[in-house]
Order: structure tokens, then C-alpha cells, then sequence
């Protein structure tokens, strides 16, 4: 099992969800709020009021190969606006 | 220009409370105003504005000042950002351009009440309408914006999706901010011509409590611009340059145009301060959707960090001093 | 039935904004109250209902009509989830029914206060301590809801807990909104027995705010309300028609019965809004604790999406026109 | 040593927080306000003024065998509300 | 000491809202009220307080009365610390005896308010300036506190960054909570000397919301003491004995130099109550910072868990009964 | 490449961006609002209101050697308010 985490403008949330959708991930989990950098661009806390965003952090726990099927349109949502995605090991308890 | 007006204007609490907001972070003190909290005024602000405007402008109902008024305020909206956009192409690339210009054509709402805030102080009488100008102004700087940027940039944007005029509108007038102002514009006349009642029940909320509010919000956007200031050093002098020039100059068209339509001087003052005003809220969350290739913390930190408190603290009685002189002069 | 009062219903600041909310999900706007906000503007509107109606309650004493109406209001909490639940049975399995029998059984608060303000533009009068039937008709619904689980359901739940009568009486009666309420109502009577001049001191808080906030809190439920609609489709048919149809059959029941107890009609008003709003915090929250098996979906979506919009919108004037119908007939 | 995710409605948290100090955790992170989605329910923000309860992570770094000694309680309390648990490798640094 | 003041003080909104929130938690009720939210009405209630005190100060001006009273308050807020300290020493070591000595010495802005609305509950007059004193009573202790720490910790404090005294004066005079009741005093001062139309635009917000902003705080603080109170357990029976003794003494020693200062009742009272009252924000905030050795939940408990709502509930009373007692007494 | 978990006290927040600035760190993510238990301490959310500060909860992902280069000074910013600090695998998607 792996676990995928996703991290980019909480703007783009709807993208992302709609792409997990469309592979039947078997769920995920969405925090909001985040901020920090990247190699471009600083998310602060004030872009939550001024309607700019700040970031999102998705975790989906799902096989290798839902992964590999979303690869693409996950690239593509985060080249975007910008936006980090990372696959580790995990195991189920 | 006398510096008596300038004093009185910084020794109003709203922009008392926004220097202590900007001198805390000066003094590294922890005050911080957490998320959501500073949503929570800005939303408030927008539909205590918007309400109470859409009341003012049943009230008054259309006479002859209202359209020419409206007209040229969505003129300046058109012409700021084109200037804007021709100056800032000297050093930007055409995404930071526009989405720089466009926040400069738009306006902000939370000058606009300062403005109302310093007017009411100097006992200078403004017309209702005036809000349906701020309104009216919000919007068409975005259009031209992401047109600019439709016509302007590379045929071949790789990293942008493609940009049809249906999102334009969209992003337009269906932005979060936008479109609590005008709807709670509309609520706000509605309940004036069908429901006056309704009227002196909302008053507590979006009117007595407004100018408090008002002032936590200032508190906030203190903080905020202090924090922000510093980021725009690695803007650039150019574009530290232009937040405080390009506000100066628009005021000075502006006055012009508000002489030209015989304004009073309260009307006058609100109309430059509008032209005079960038947006912080709308067009830069419409440019981050639609123009990932512009730099955020270019037109959020110029808007936010300069020129919101240039406008704030000296640029409204700057304007103020500018309509006393122009406006009184023989007609053209 | 005339159209005009339900134009003039839709026409107030808190329908309007709830408008404005539903809207904003429909155009695609990204107007957002965001968490917890909403939580604030639900706290704020159940202790002012609460403090508002103990002072009331204090103030009007117990007069002939209390005890009836109270019993009688209790009454419709107990029997509407049973007629309720039977209807549901020929769908849903028991967990689905008893749980959304038991919302339906249960009140809303803001269309309680809703109604309120649609009798104050109507200029009908009512009495304060209808906010005790409100009260009292929290909690009996999940009392009811969670014995339908218990003795309904099969002997053998495998995901479940016991759930004993010391659960089901802690989460009927110490759920957070219910609490809040009750004790709120509580602190509004001792207030005003024994303390009167802190009524005044409050009243700012509790009384003039109250509207702005209302029609705060209506605008984001719009937004909500909106959101959660479209989830219905998944629902199916039954639960849609259930959705509308449950709250005029309660409606008509509860306009029976407000004539049998011969209420006038701003408390007929009352009491059939409050047989036929159903809740969307006190019981679904209880029932999310208590019966797992239930889908929060079904009984969430139903009440936010569609009965609260339907209630506000178009069920407190159709109410009104039942009330102006009903009651004044010759005795029974 | 581990890293124990833990998903789940925060309306669970008190029984899985008891859970974790029965067996004797060094620590444990709790991060509230997530939404999302598991194979059966859909987590909303509008269930966090409703008193429904969105959802909450928690974080666990310990060893093996506390997660061992954890396993049947914490299935136990996730089955009730639903919920998921991994488990990953990870090192101090 | 008559019972009658006591439950006067309890049946006031603010202490039933108090107990409510208390009583919540011990009934297992699940009401909550979620963060940021107790920041906001905890940031409103400093600038309220802050901006009314400056108000009443600029209005009252320096009387012969404020200096010395001004001064007596600085000397409590040295003095204290260093009593407590040798009393903790018995039990806990340096750092926790210095940072519990220091929430002592400070004070808590919400027991003041609270004591304010007794008095004018019981119809007792006090003076503007009074809030001066509680400003000034913020910091001084926390700088006793680190200096204690400088002085008498062990030279190698291994886990901790050196102490200089510009961190210490930062700490104490740059807290958040310090900052903004101190920068809002000023911004009513000014308010009120240049600007007073200002003060009539902030008073529905400062003013008439106050009341019931304290009552929406004070439930929250019910929940959190509540819930604080049973950590107390693990710090044992010296600290618990410490939390009550603590304000008694300082209320005695209180009462006897308001007396030596000729202080009417009322100011009297919040003389006492200044003394009596421990900090929970400036000085756990500055310690949690500096003091890492110390453990915050054994300051934080104590002064959030036990005598905060002790002072509310049963102090505020006692210490009145106290002032009643002694300062009528023949000239000492 | 790696996964850089780091959770500690908010008011700390300052200077574990510093250091991760100073090493030149990619990108970081932070969240607040984070409550929980550590060996010593527990951080409650009540702590948000009184300037106590909860735990802010930083996510680094980047290749090993700059950990390495980060490690002192990271484990001395955490022995002050204290804090944990683990490292996991993790492949860019
Ligand atoms: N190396 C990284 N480690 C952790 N988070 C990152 C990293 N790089 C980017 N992020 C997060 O991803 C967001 C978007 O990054 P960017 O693509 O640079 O705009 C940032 O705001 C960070 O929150
Ligand atoms: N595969 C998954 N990956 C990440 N989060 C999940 C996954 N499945 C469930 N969750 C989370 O666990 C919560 C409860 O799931 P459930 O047990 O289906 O009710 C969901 O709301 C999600 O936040
Ligand atoms: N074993 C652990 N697992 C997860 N989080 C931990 C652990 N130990 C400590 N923490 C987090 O780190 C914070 C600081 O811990 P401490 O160093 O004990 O004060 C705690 O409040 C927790 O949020
Ligand atoms: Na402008
Ligand atoms: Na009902
Ligand atoms: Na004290």
C-alpha cells in the first residue's frame, strides 16, 4: 500500500478531488490552511482573506497502481499553479 | 498643503489602530489576528458596504450626477490598468503587467470607507451613490487585465490553460469579493424599496457596529502590510516606485475627471480615491486562478504593502488638499 | 393563496442573503464563510434565542395557554418520528429511518426565528414564550429516534455499542445545541428575576445584533443548503419527496392543533413552523454518536438541503395562509 | 521506529486519545478540521458547525510493539465511525 | 459577610455563563467552542478595555488621586512576585517558583471587567483611571519573574538561550496581549484629546457590545477552566492550596493600601481585585518563551483552572465585604 | 529522497524556518493549529488563546545530505521547547 501526498493552492482543491475521483481512489483526506514555499512562490496566511489561498495537503492511502493511472492528470493539475507530490510506504494497521 | 489635515486624518482611530497593527510587527511583538478572523471583517465590511450603499442608492434614487458619475468611474477602470500596463512593460514580462495594472485599475473597499470615514470627520457631506461607483469599479480592471493577457502574451502559454471570455466574466463578476458587494448592494436596495422596515433592524449590524469594526480590521491589515513591505524589496526599486507613483497619478487624472462632472468636493474626494486605490482582494485571487505565470507576492506585496498604507495614512489628505485646489478653480 | 406574502417573505434581508448564499454554489462563485465562522454565528443565534426567551418567559409568567402549548408541543415531538419513521420503513432500513424520522420530529432554530421575523414585518403578534416550546421540542425526537433504534433494530448490532437509556438521556439533553439553548433560556430567567437591569446591558448583544447576524448565518446556510442539494440526487426520489412533503403534513397536523389549543394566530405561526422545520444540529449530531449504521448524509442533506431552504423560502407564508385559513373557522 | 496516521471522526478522538496513553505512547500529534472522503462517507466543513464532526488526524511515532499491543483497541474504536490507520517506517533524526 | 453579595455576583449573565461553561464539561456536554474564536472575543475585549480606559483617562485627567494609585500598583505588581516566590520556593524550584510568582503579580484584564460590572451592578462608583493601573500591572511582574530567574537560577542553564535584559523587557512589554491593551489606551487617549467625535462612532462597538462579548468569553473560559481544573490534580496540594490562599493574601495586603491611598469603595475594590487577580495571557506567554524549564501547565492551571474562577465567582464578593470592612475603619 | 517531519511549539516557528532557510531546503510546508503530548508537555487548544501557542506541524521534503546538513541545528531548536523530528522515505510522484 502507498501513501500519496499532495500539497498546492488550496484553489486547485476542486482539480485534485475531481482527478482522485475519477481513478476510485478508495478515499482522502484533505487538510486546508497550509502555508510555506516552494521553489517559486511563499503561501502566507493573509492569502486566506485576500481570497488568493493558501494550500492544501492531501493524503491518499491507495495500491501503486491507482497511482500510477493518476500520475499524469495530477502533474498536469499541479503544474499549474505549482504544488509538491510525494509517494511513500505504508502499511495498513 | 498644510499638514494639519494629515495629522488629523492619522489621529483617527481607524488609522490609529492600523499603525499599531503595522508598529507591532516593527517591534517584532507577537500580536497576531489568526485565520479566519480576518475574513470574517472582510466579509462583513463588504456586505455593511454594499448594504448599506444599495439603501443610499434607492434613497437618492438616479439624478443627473448618478450616470455621468458611474460612467467615468468604469472609464477610469478601463484607462488606469492600459497606463498601468504600459508603464510596468518597461520592466515586467506581460503576466506580471497585467495582473499588476489590473489591481491598480480596481479598487479597494476598505480605502473607499476611509475615505468616507475622513470625509464624516471633516463634516464634508458625500452622496450614497458614490458606493455604486466603488462597485461598479471592481470589476471591468479584471477584464482588462486577462485581456491584456489573452492578446498580449505568447500565442503558446504552456503552463496556463486556455482562457475563453465566459471565465473572464467569471473571474469578473463572480469573484468571492465582487460579488458580495454587489449582491448585498442589491439586498440592500431591495429592502429599501420593498421592505423599509427591514432597515432600522440591519442598522445595529452593518451600521453602528461598522466603524469598530472598521477598526479591528485596520488592526489586521497593520499587521499585514508590515509584513509585507519588507517582501517587496526583492521587487525591486521600480516597483517600489510605482506603488506610490501610480496611486498619485491616477488621483490626479481623477480630479480632473470629478471637476469635469462638476462634483462636490465630498463626491470629488471619494471619486480620486477610487482611481487612486488598488485592489488586495478581488483581482489578485482572480489573476492567482486565471494568470499562474504573474508573481503573487508582486501585486499582492505593492498593493498590500505600499500602497494601501500610503493611501490610508497620507494619500487621503493629500487628495483631500489636490480637490480643495483643483476643484475651486474657474471653469475650464 | 395570495402571492404576495411569499414575495414579501422572499424580499427580507435574512431570505435575501440566503438567497445570495444559494446562488453564489449555483453560478460558481468562490464566496466562502469558512470553518468556524458558521460555528460562531450558531452559538451567537442559540444563546440570544435562549437569553431572549427566559427573559420572556420570566416576563409573561405562566398564563393559561403556556401549559397546553408546551405539552401539546412536546406531543408533536414525540408522535411526528413515529408517523414519520413508519412513512420512511418503506425505503430505508431502521438505523435510516429512525434517524431521520427523529430530525423531522425535532426543530430548527433558525426557521423558528425566521418565522419570528416574518411576524414582526407582518406586524402580528406572538408570545415569548413560544421560544420554550421551541426548546422543549429538541430533544424528545431523539429520544424517540434513539428507542426506535433500540427496540427496532435487529438485536444483534455488530458495529455498534449498547446504547443505554443513561446514552440516549445524555445525548438528548447535553448535546452542545441543545445545552446552549436550554441553558441560555435559563440565565435569561434568573436574569430577569433577579437581576433586570443586566437585560439592558445585554440587549446590544442579544437584541439589536441579533438581525445582522441572522441574516449572516442565513447566508452561509445558503451556501451550505446549496452545496449539500445535489447529494440528494444520490439519495433518490423518495427522500426528496420525503423532504418536502413531511414538513406540510406536519405543517397541516400542527395548524389542527394550534386550533384545538386556540392560539392566536402569530403563535399558530410559531408552532406549525415548529412541527414542520426539522433540525440540523442537535439530532443529527446525536445520532452520528449513537447510530453509526444511519447514513449522516441522508438525514443531514435532507434538512439542510432542502427542508430548511423549502421552510424559509416558501413554508413560513404557506404556513401563514394555512393559519389564516384554518384557525379562523368555526369552532370544531 | 514507526509512524502510526491515524484518520477518523474527531467525535472518536477522546476514545482513541485513551486508547494511545493505555499503551503508554512517548507522544502522539493531533491535527484537527480535516475533511474528506472513505469508501463509505463523505466529510464535509459544514459538519463542523452542525456538531456532526469533521474529521481528525493524529500522528503517532513509537515502536512496533506498542502499535502491536494498540492494534485490536484502535480497530475496535475506527469500526465504530469508520476511519483508517497506517503504519510507515520512520527514523529520529 | 452576608451571603446576599455572593449570589448577587453569581446571578449576574457573565458568572451564569461562566458556570454554565463549567458546568458543560462536568456534564460531559459536548459544546464547544472551537478556535480562533476565543481569541477574537479575548483580542475585542483588550482593545475595548485598552480604548475606553485611555477615554476615561484623557476625560479624568491627573487628579491628585492617579499618581499615587498608579504607583501603589506598580509597587503590588513588584512586590507580589517576590512574596510568592519564597512561598513556591518551599516546594518547586527556581523556574517554576518564578514563573507561578510572576502570573501572581500580573494581573487578569476579564476578573477586572468582571469586578466592574459588580460595581455598577451594585451601584457603586469607580474611576476611569483605575485602568491605568491595570495596564501598568501587566508587565512589572513578569520582569520580577526573569529577573528571578537571571538571579537565582544556576549559572548553566543547559537547555536554555541567555537571558539579556532587552529580552526581558521585550518579552514584557511586546506580548501580544500587553501590546494591544497598552497601544489601545493610547488610541482612546488620543481619541479623546483630538478627535472625539471618534469616541460617540466607537461605542456601539466598544460600548454596547462589551457586555455581551464578556458573557460569550466567560462561557468559554467556563469550558476551559473546567477542563484546566483536573491537571491541577497532578501538581498537587500545595499548588492547589497556593491558588486560593494566593488571591486572599493579596487581596488583604491590597485592601489595607488602598485604604492608606484613601481610596473610595469602588476604586478600593478594583485596587483589590488588581492584586488578587493571577495573569493567563501576557505572563504564560512571556514565560512559555523564556522559561522553558518551568512548566506551563503548572502556571497556566493554577491561574486559568483554580483562581480565575475563584476571583470571579466568590472572590469579587468577598473582596467587596473585605473593602466594606476596613476601609470605613477610624484613620489607621 | 526524503520526508522531513518536524511538530514543536508555534513559537518556535521563526526559527526552524530560519535554519531550514539557511540550508537552502527546497520548499517546506507548514501547519499550526496542532495539538498534542510529548514526553514533558501537553498542548492543549486552549493554549491558542492565551499566547501560549500550540504546535505548528513543518513538512520538509529533500534529499538526505541536506538533513544532514540541518541535524544540530534542528535538534537544538527543538531541546529548547521541545519538539520531535523524523525522517522517511519518499519518491517525488
Ligand atoms: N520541498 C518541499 N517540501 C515541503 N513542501 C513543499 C516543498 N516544495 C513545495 N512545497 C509546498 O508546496 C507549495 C507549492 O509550492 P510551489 O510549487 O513551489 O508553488 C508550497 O507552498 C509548499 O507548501
Ligand atoms: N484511502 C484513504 N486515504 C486517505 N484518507 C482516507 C482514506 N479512506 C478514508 N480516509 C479518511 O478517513 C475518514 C473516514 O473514512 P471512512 O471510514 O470511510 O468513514 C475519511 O473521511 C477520510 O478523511
Ligand atoms: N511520539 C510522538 N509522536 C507524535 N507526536 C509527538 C510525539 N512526541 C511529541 N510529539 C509532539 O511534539 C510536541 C512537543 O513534544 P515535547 O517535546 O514532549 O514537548 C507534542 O506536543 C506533540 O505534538
Ligand atoms: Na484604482
Ligand atoms: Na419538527
Ligand atoms: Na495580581
Amino acid at each position: 500500500m502507498k501513501r500519496l501526498d499532495l500539497i498546492f493552492s488550496e484553489r486547485e482543491l476542486d482539480a485534485i478531488i475531481k482527478t482522485l475521483e475519477k481513478a476510485n481512489v478508495p478515499g482522502y483526506t484533505v487538510m486546508k490552511h497550509a502555508t510555506g514555499r516552494g521553489p517559486e512562490r511563499v503561501v502566507t496566511e493573509d492569502m486566506e482573506f485576500t481570497g488568493l489561498g493558501s494550500n492544501a495537503h492531501v493524503i491518499v492511502f491507495c495500491e501503486q497502481e491507482l497511482i500510477d493511472k493518476m500520475r499524469d492528470n495530477i502533474r498536469d493539475d499541479l503544474s499549474y499553479y505549482g504544488g509538491v507530490a510525494y509517494i511513500s510506504e505504508a502499511t495498513p494497521l | 498643503m498644510e499638514i494639519n489635515p494629515i495629522l488629523q486624518n492619522v489621529l483617527a482611530p481607524p488609522v490609529l489602530f492600523f499603525l499599531i497593527g503595522a508598529i507591532s510587527v516593527l517591534f517584532k511583538s507577537d500580536l497576531e489576528i489568526p485565520a479566519p478572523l480576518p475574513k470574517l471583517f472582510s466579509l462583513y465590511l463588504l456586505l455593511a458596504i454594499g448594504f448599506k450603499g444599495g439603501i443610499e442608492i434607492q434613497k437618492s434614487g438616479f439624478t443627473d450626477q448618478v450616470l455621468p458619475t458611474l460612467s467615468a468611474a468604469i472609464l477610469m477602470s478601463l484607462v488606469i490598468p492600459l497606463i498601468g500596463f504600459l508603464i510596468l512593460r518597461f520592466k515586467f514580462d506581460v503576466f506580471n503587467s497585467a495582473a499588476i495594472a489590473a489591481a491598480y485599475g480596481s479598487i479597494s473597499a476598505v480605502t473607499f470607507i476611509s475615505a468616507e470615514s475622513f470625509l464624516e470627520s471633516q463634516k464634508i457631506a458625500f452622496d450614497g451613490f458614490m458606493v455604486g461607483a466603488l462597485a461598479l469599479m471592481e470589476s471591468p480592471a479584471i477584464i482588462v487585465g486577462l485581456l491584456l493577457v489573452k492578446f498580449a502574451a505568447p500565442q503558446n502559454r504552456p503552463k496556463s490553460r486556455k482562457m475563453h471570455l465566459s471565465a473572464i466574466l467569471h473571474e469578473s463578476l463572480l469573484n468571492g469579493s465582487v460579488y458580495l458587494l454587489l449582491s448585498s448592494l442589491i439586498v440592500g436596495f431591495l429592502t429599501a424599496s420593498s421592505n423599509p422596515s427591514g432597515i432600522a433592524k440591519m442598522e445595529p449590524f452593518t451600521g453602528q457596529l461598522f466603524y469598530g469594526a472598521e477598526c479591528f480590521f485596520l488592526l489586521d491589515m497593520g499587521i499585514v502590510a508590515a509584513q509585507r513591505l519588507p517582501r517587496l524589496k526583492n521587487a525591486g526599486s521600480f516597483l517600489i516606485g510605482f506603488a506610490i507613483f501610480m496611486p498619485l497619478f491616477n488621483a490626479f487624472i481623477g480630479v480632473f475627471v470629478a471637476r469635469f462632472l462638476s462634483l462636490g468636493p465630498g463626491n470629488s474626494l471619494l471619486f480620486v480615491v477610487l482611481c487612486a486605490s488598488a485592489s488586495y482582494l478581488a483581482v489578485p485571487a482572480a489573476m492567482r486562478m486565471t494568470v499562474p505565470e504573474a508573481k503573487s507576492s508582486y501585486y499582492i506585496s505593492t498593493t498590500l504593502g505600499l500602497t494601501f498604507p500610503f493611501n490610508i495614512v497620507l494619500g487621503i489628505p493629500i487628495y483631500m488638499s489636490l480637490v480643495n485646489t483643483i476643484i475651486p478653480l474657474s471653469p475650464l
